[in-house]
């Protein structure tokens, strides 16, 4: 998996390409903007080609130790196979999802705002 | 009359992606017979899906051992419907986990019962000293 | 220390593709060290194209039997070596067979040729009722 | 493999998508254009993903019953994986190859011109 880190209005985007996986959620777990409870991510996933659940555990686990979980990791521009995992779990529904990464990264600036 | 297929891999996370794509390849043998090409694709998408859990699973829980773990898969094709069963030598396990408490933002917990949403019957059985989880689904 | 992966299939020509799959995953796992990416390409397309020869010739010449007939493929990945090896249980062969006499334009008899040029090394050997050819090449 | 005929300048274009192996290299062998001895037909190659040895006997062998081997199978837009098969048995010298299947028509309208 590849991961890219980017930033605008002050929000860091993660994008992820390739798998995540038992072999590949480590290694966004520990990424620096994931792992700091105190940064609020966009997280991009349309490049993902397939999720499992070691995958969805890495992002679960890594909203749960922000400070607001919903707000602390906000997804962009799933694909169905992502999705599937998700909905397989009622995952969604911990998590505030965009199709596109600027409106990700609108929404998730607005609340940091709001918070500070 | 059936077609049988056996996968035997190392019990080692960089084998995971064989499996899936194995499995993608047995599972894409039973599409382009006038089935909406949607279906087909979540059909497949399925089996990969629940393969990488229980691969994953094998791998994770293998434990200690003298010689190094293998997994071996079958698949079992008849007509629409596809069978792929696990075969590792790990302690004996329940697949009657519950559902994830998703509100409690869980890391771990979601791997058998994804399999069993993805999939329409999954059984299993002990023999010997080894596990055999089987997964099926008709498309 | 190698790493070895089995898979059986039935000698039917709809497993091909399966074949090639795996073979391709497989091939796949020994890429991403620095090389170049049209040398990994390469090397993943060499495979998956004398793997299909030779599994064509397995179903081929499988002859009549009262069993259905399999193929095993055998799988050894150490370090930058990849080693295929297929199992059949048909009559002996010989894999020195002559360069094809193109300018006749010849329907038939690429199949072994073009395993020995893609491959660092081919082998062939009888154990028992079975033939095995065994294919490597190293990245 | 699918199989679409159109035809160019009163020449019968096939092109080929798809895996070219021993499954598929009959329906090739078989279709009308490729099978009689006096069509010329150009085959647009661009589309198949993968070539085996009993898709470059299908290829080679009608090429053989042609009237003229050389002109009645015309080659166009090979991509890296079916050059690599033709070039393990130095078929590519039975055949003139062209890059883009416009070049690959005209000459074999001009050919056909000069037969008549
Ligand atoms: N192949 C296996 N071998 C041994 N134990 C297993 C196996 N698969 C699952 N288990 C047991 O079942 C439990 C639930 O598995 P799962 O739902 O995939 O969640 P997780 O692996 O995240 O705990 C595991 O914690 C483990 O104890
Ligand atoms: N797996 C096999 N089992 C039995 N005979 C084989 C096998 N592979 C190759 N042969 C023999 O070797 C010959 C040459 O094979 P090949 O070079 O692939 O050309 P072709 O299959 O077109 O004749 C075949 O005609 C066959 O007699």
């Amino acid at each position: 998996m590849i991961i890219t880190e980017t930033s605008a209005n002050g929000i860091v985007i993660v994008a992820l390409e390739g798998r995540l996986d038992a072999l590949s959620a480590p290694k966004l777990r520990g990424s620096p903007p994931v792992a700091d409870p105190k940064t609020a991510v966009v997280l991009d996933l349309e490049k993902v080609d397939f999720m499992d659940s070691s995958g969805l555990g890495a992002i679960v686990g890594a909203a749960r130790e922000k400070g607001d979980p919903a707000c602390g990791i906000v997804l962009s521009c799933m694909n169905n196979k992502v999705r599937r995992t998700f909905e397989t779990t009622n995952a969604q529904r911990l998590f505030h999802i965009f199709d596109d990464t600027s409106a990700a990264v609108d929404f998730a600036a607005t609340r940091q705002i709001a918070r500070t | 009359m059936s077609s049988i297929i056996t996968l035997t891999l190392p019990g080692d996370p960089l084998f995971t992606e064989v499996a899936r794509q194995t499995t993608t390849s047995v599972a894409s043998l039973l599409t382009g017979e006038n089935r909406s090409a949607s279906d087909e694709t979540q059909f497949i998408h399925d089996f990969e899906l629940a393969i990488s859990e229980a691969f994953t699973n094998s791998v994770k829980y293998a434990g200690e051992h003298d010689t190094p773990p293998t997994v071996t898969l079958t698949f079992e094709i008849e007509k629409r419907r596809l069978t792929v069963s696990l075969l590792d030598a790990n302690s004996p396990f329940s697949i009657d986990t519950p559902a994830p408490d998703i509100e409690s933002y869980p890391e771990n917990g979601y791997g058998l019962w994804i399999i069993r949403k993805v999939m329409d019957c999954v059984t299993y059985r002990r023999e010997g000293n080894s596990n055999i989880i089987s997964m099926s689904k008709t498309l």
